[in-house]
C-alpha cells in the first residue's frame, strides 16, 4: 500500500485530502455521515470577531457543472467559536488536522481572532481568507498588493502557528499574490477561493441570489483551479492545498501534479458526502497501480515536454 | 425507492435530499430536496416529484432500476400531540408530506382533514390515491375552479375551528395561511421551502427568517417550524 | 411578433444574437449549417498584422460544463483575410453584422490591422481582443490599464468604425476596465473572454493541451459572465455585448437582462449548429409570453430589489 | 442510427459528430467524432464505439430510441483509383472505416486485404460480424497473441506488394506504417485521430503537422491524408 501521509507544516497529514471550508461547518455536522477522522483534515467555516448574520436567501443556487454561494460569512463569532465549536473538534479530531478559516474586513478584525485563538487547543493552522473587500480601500486583500502583504506580515508576527493564506483567483497574474505570501512569511497557500459570479431569474427579472452575486465553486471551476495550482507553485516554494471542483481522485491528482501538497473538496460533499472519502481511496489506488510509494513523489511531478521542432505527428 | 433505512425511521414531515452522485460523465447536479410522501413496508419511500426546473426534470426522466444517492431521513417533523384533531392545508406538492402524515395519524386516532389547492385540474392529484395513501378524501381546490371548488385553500379554512393547523405549500400559501391563523389564534405548524445544497447543516445555505431576527437553517430547525418562530410579512 | 431588432453602433441588428470569434471561423465554414444571414451577425476569428500558425495539438480539450482551448490565435493575416476571407463576407452577409476581432502585441499592431481594413467594405466594425500579453510590458493588455488605455486612445484615432473592445475576465474588478475603453473612446464593450485554465492527463502526468495552459469556454462560466456584464453595464453607458456560455434564450436574457444589448453564441455552436438560430427563436418566444415589444426594453431591465428590513419570508 | 442524408452521401473514412445537444437538463457534452463503421439500405449508419473516457461512456450508455445529435458525413474519404489492390491495416477502433470501405470496394471489385490488430483477445471484434459486413476476413494480430498472430499489424505486411496501403488506429501504429511505406516505396492514406470541438472547420482545433510545415485541420482537409502530406517524426 503506497504512503499518502506527509508531513507538513511542522504536522503529519495522514491523507492528502481536506474538507474545505464552508462546506464542513465546524465538522459536527459531517461526523455521523463520514470517518472524520481519517481524513487529512478539514477547514473550518469562517471565523470573524463578532459574529455574522450572513446574507438574506436565496444563499445557493446550481449553475451549469457547478454551483453558486452568497452566504455572507454567516458564523458565531470568535467567542463562540471557542466556546461552542472548538470543543467539539478538539475531543473528536485527532488525527485530522483542522485549520480555522479567518475572515475580516480590517488588519485588526483578522488579528483579533488569530490572537484569541492561537492559545487554544484543538486546530493545527490558520487559513486566511482574503477574498473579502478591506474597508479601508475598496478592493479585496486578496486582490490589493499592498493590503495583503501588510496583512501577512502582520499576521506571521501575531503567531507561530501554520498560516496559509487562501487565494483569490479573480487577478491578473496568481503569482504576484503568491511571492507576496511567501516573503510576507506565509507558511502555505489555498488555491483557490471561489469566482464572482451571477444568476438571473428571467421570468421574475430578478437576481436569484438574495445577496445578487455570489462565489460559483464546483467542477465548473476546475481547469481554473489547477491552473492557478500550477502558477502558484511556479512563484514559490512553499506548500499549497489545491482547491476548486475536485470530485475525483483524477480531479485531486491534476492538482497534486500541478504543484499541491494537499487538496480540499468542496461542493462536491453536497453532491455526495462521500466524495472525500472516495478521493482518498482512488488516489491510493492510482499509487499503488502506477508503483508510486508515497504521495509526495507526485507533487508538482508535471512532465511538460518541448513540443517537436519542427512539429511532427506525435503520440497524442 | 428502496431505502429500508430511511423508510424505517422516517416521520412525516422529514425530506430526502436527492441526487445523482459524481459518478455519472458529464453530469453535474447538486442533490434536491423532496418531502417523503409515503413509505412500504417492504422499504420503499415514495414521494411527488413535479417537474420545475432542470433538477426536477433530470430525476423525472430517471427510470425504474436506475440508482440515485438518497440522503436521509433529514430534518424536523411535524410535530403532534396524541389524539390532537389536525388540519392539514397543502399547495400544489405540498401534499406530500400530508400523504405520509394523513396516513399515519389516522392509524393515531387523529382527527385529520386535508385542504389541497391547485392551480388547475391537469395538476390535482388522483384523489383515489390521495384516499388509498392517507385513508380519507382531500378537499381540493383550484384557482379556476376546473375541479373541486373554486378558489385557494385558505377558503376552506374553519375559523371556528380549534384543532392544530398545519401547512405545506408555495410562501404566499403560507402567508395566507399564517395570517389566518395568527388573527384566529390557532396553532400552526408549517412546512417552508428554501434553496439547499447540503441538506444536512454544514452549508447555511437554506435560510429562513427567524421572528428573533436570526437566520434559521431550514435543513436541521426546519423544514416545520411552529409558525411563530419565524419572521411574516406584516 | 415582438421586435428584436436594435440600432446600435449606426446599424441595425435585425437579431440580438452574433457567433463569437473563434467559433465561427471566417464564416463561410457555417454558411451551408446555418442561416448565417439571417442573425444579428459574427465575430471574425482574430485577425492579426502577419499570418499565425497558432499552437501545437491538442488544442481543444472537454472540460466540466465546458471546454478549454488553445488555438494560438492562428490567423490567415491580414492581407490573405482581406484578399480570401473578407470577399465572402462582403458577398453573402447583407443583413448580418460583422465585426473583424482584432488581435496584436504591441500598440502597433494593432492599429496596422485596423488601418489595413479600414477601407475595405464587408463588415460593421472591430472587436479588439485584449487578452494577449503586451509584449512590452509582460502583461495582458486587456489587465494592465495604461497599456489598455494607450492601446483604445490610439485605436479611436484610428478608425471612425465601431470599436468594441473585449474585456478579459481575470481582473479583480471589471468597472475599472469598462470605465478605461469608454474614456478612451470604445463605441461597446464585448464581455467576456476566457478564463485561463490548464487540464493535466494524470495517466500521463503531462498537460492535456499542447500550449499547457488555455482559455475555459462554455456553460461552465455563464455566471461569471452575466456577472461581468452587469458589472460593466453598471460602469458605462456604451452598448454591451454579453458572452459566455450561452446555450439557450434564457442563458441569453440573463446577458440582457443584466445590461448587455447583443449577445454572442460561442462554444454553444460546437455542441449545435443551430443553437444562435434556436437561442434567437427563443427570445422572441419569451417576448411575445411577456407582452414585451421589443428586445431592447429589456436591456439592464433587472430588478434588484431591497431585501425587506427586518427581514421575513418572501415569496422566493 | 438513423439518417438517411448522412447514409445517402457517406463515403469510407469519412466521419460523424455525435453529440447529445443542448437540451439535456444538467449534461454539456462536446459531440465526439466517430468514423462511420458502416450503412444500411433503409438509412442507418452504424459506428464502432469503444469506451474510453467520460465522452465515450456516456454515449455507450444511450439506449435505443434516444437521440442524438448526429452532423456529417464529415471530412475527406479514401481516395481510391479504380480497380487498385488495397492493403487496409487498422489498430484498434480504428477498424471502424475499414468496415465500410472493404466492403465497398470489394463490391467495385477492389482486391482488398484487411489485417486488423488489437491489445488482446476480448477487445476483438467479432470476425463474423467483420465477414459480414466486408465480405471478406480480417488478418488479426494480438500484442499477447491471444487471438489471431502475436505481436503488431506492420508485421502482417508485405515488403514486396505494391498494393495502395490504408491505415487506420492509434498514431505509434500509424507511424510504424509510414515509415513502411517510406522504406519500402508504397503509397499510403492515413487516417488520424486529433481532439476536435467543432468537425466542420470553424475552430482550428484539431490541426496535424504537415509537410510543408504548416498546422492542417484534419477535419475538414482529413482525417484522410496521403501520408506524404504529414510531417512525420524521424
Ligand atoms: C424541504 C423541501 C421539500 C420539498 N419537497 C418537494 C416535493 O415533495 N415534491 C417536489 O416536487 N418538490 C419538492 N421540493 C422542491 C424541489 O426540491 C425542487 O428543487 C424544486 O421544485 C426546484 O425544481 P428544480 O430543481 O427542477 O429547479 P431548478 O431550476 O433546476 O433549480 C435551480 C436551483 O434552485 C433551487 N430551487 C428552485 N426552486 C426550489 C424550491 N422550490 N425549493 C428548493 N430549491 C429550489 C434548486 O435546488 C437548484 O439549486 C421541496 C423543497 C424543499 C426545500
Ligand atoms: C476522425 C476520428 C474518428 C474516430 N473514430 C472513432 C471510432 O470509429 N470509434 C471510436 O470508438 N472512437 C473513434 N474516435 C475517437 C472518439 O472520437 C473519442 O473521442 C475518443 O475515443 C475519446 O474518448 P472519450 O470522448 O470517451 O474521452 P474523454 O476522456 O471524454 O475525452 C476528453 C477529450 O479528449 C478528446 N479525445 C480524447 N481522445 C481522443 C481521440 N482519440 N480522438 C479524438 N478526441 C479525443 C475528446 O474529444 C474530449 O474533448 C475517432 C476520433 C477521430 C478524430
Ligand atoms: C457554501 C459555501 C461556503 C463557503 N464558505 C467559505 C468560507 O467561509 N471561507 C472560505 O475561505 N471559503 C469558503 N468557500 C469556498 C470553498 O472553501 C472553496 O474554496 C470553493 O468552494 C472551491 O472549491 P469546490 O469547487 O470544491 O467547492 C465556500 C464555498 C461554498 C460552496
Ligand atoms: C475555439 C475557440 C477559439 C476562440 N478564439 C477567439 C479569438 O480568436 N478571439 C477572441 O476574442 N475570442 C476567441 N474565443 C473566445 C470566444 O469568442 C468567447 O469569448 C468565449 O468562448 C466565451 O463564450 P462561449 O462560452 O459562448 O464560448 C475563442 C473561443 C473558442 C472556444
Ligand atoms: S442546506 Fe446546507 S445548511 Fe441547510
Ligand atoms: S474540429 Fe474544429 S476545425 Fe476541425
Amino acid at each position: 500500500m503506497a504512503d499518502l501521509s506527509q508531513e507538513l507544516f511542522g504536522a503529519e497529514f495522514q491523507s492528502p485530502v481536506l474538507l474545505a471550508s464552508g462546506t464542513c461547518g465546524y465538522g459536527e455536522e459531517y461526523a455521523d455521515l463520514i470517518p472524520l477522522d481519517e481524513l487529512g483534515g478539514l477547514v473550518t467555516k469562517a471565523v470573524s470577531v463578532e459574529p455574522r448574520r450572513g446574507n438574506p436567501p436565496h444563499r445557493v443556487s446550481e449553475t451549469p457543472g457547478g454551483m453558486i454561494n452568497a452566504i455572507g460569512l454567516e458564523n458565531v463569532g470568535l467567542d463562540a467559536f471557542i466556546a461552542e465549536k472548538l470543543p467539539w473538534l478538539r475531543a473528536n479530531l485527532q488525527r485530522a488536522q483542522v485549520f480555522v478559516n479567518v475572515v475580516g474586513w480590517t488588519e485588526d478584525d483578522f488579528a483579533r481572532v488569530v490572537l484569541g485563538l492561537d492559545d487554544e487547543d484543538g486546530f493545527l493552522g490558520f487559513e486566511i481568507n482574503v477574498s473579502c473587500p478591506n474597508v479601508k480601500g475598496g478592493t479585496l486583500f486578496g486582490t490589493d498588493e499592498q493590503a495583503l502583504a501588510g496583512l501577512v506580515k502582520r499576521l506571521r508576527a501575531a503567531t507561530d502557528r501554520p498560516l496559509i493564506v487562501k487565494l483569490t483567483p479573480n487577478v491578473p497574474d496568481v503569482t504576484v499574490y503568491a511571492r507576496i505570501c511567501e516573503e510576507g512569511g506565509a507558511d502555505g497557500l489555498s488555491a483557490i477561493n471561489t469566482f464572482p459570479g451571477m444568476l438571473i431569474d428571467v421570468e421574475r427579472r430578478r437576481p436569484v441570489i438574495g445577496n445578487v452575486s455570489g462565489g460559483v465553486s464546483g467542477p465548473a471551476i476546475l481547469p481554473m483551479g489547477v491552473y492557478l495550482t500550477w502558477r502558484a507553485a511556479s512563484a514559490c516554494s512553499i506548500p499549497i492545498m489545491g482547491i476548486g471542483g475536485i470530485r475525483s481522485a483524477e480531479d485531486a491528482l491534476q492538482y497534486v501534479l500541478g504543484g499541491a501538497s494537499l487538496v480540499q473538496v468542496g461542493t462536491s460533499s453536497f453532491v455526495d458526502p462521500q466524495a472525500s472519502v472516495t478521493v482518498h481511496d482512488g488516489i491510493s489506488a492510482y499509487l499503488d497501480r502506477h508503483g508510486v510509494e508515497k504521495l509526495s513523489d507526485l507533487v508538482g511531478a508535471l512532465d511538460v515536454p518541448d513540443p517537436p521542432s519542427p512539429p511532427t505527428l506525435d503520440a497524442g | 425507492m428502496l431505502s429500508p433505512d430511511i423508510a424505517r425511521v422516517a416521520r412525516p414531515g422529514q425530506f430526502v435530499m436527492i441526487g445523482c452522485g459524481l459518478d455519472t460523465p458529464g453530469v453535474f447536479m447538486l442533490p434536491r430536496p423532496f418531502s417523503i410522501g409515503w413509505r412500504s413496508p417492504d422499504g420503499r419511500i415514495g414521494i411527488l416529484l413535479r417537474v420545475f426546473g432542470q433538477g426536477t426534470r433530470r430525476l423525472s426522466a430517471l427510470e425504474r432500476g436506475d440508482r440515485v444517492l438518497l440522503l436521509g431521513p433529514l430534518g424536523e417533523p411535524f410535530r403532534l400531540t396524541a389524539g390532537q384533531p389536525i388540519r392539514c392545508v397543502a399547495g400544489g406538492v405540498g401534499l406530500a408530506p400530508f400523504l405520509f402524515l394523513a396516513g399515519e395519524a389516522r392509524a393515531a386516532d387523529h382527527d385529520v382533514t386535508l385542504v389541497y389547492g391547485e392551480r388547475s385540474a391537469p395538476y390535482v392529484f388522483d384523489p383515489a390515491l390521495i384516499r388509498e395513501l392517507t385513508g380519507g378524501v382531500a378537499q381540493i381546490w383550484t384557482e379556476d375552479g376546473s375541479a373541486g371548488s373554486r378558489g385557494l385553500v385558505t377558503q376552506g379554512l374553519d375559523p371556528d375551528d380549534e384543532a392544530l393547523l398545519l401547512a405545506c405549500g408555495p410562501t404566499p400559501m403560507l402567508r395566507a395561511v399564517a395570517a389566518f391563523a395568527r388573527d384566529h389564534g390557532a396553532d400552526l405548524q408549517v412546512s417552508v421551502e428554501e434553496y439547499m445544497a447540503c441538506g444536512v447543516g454544514t452549508c447555511q445555505g437554506c435560510v429562513v427568517p427567524g421572528a428573533d431576527g436570526r437566520w434559521i437553517k431550514s435543513c436541521t430547525e426546519g423544514p416545520v417550524f411552529d409558525a411563530r418562530e419565524l419572521a411574516w410579512p406584516t
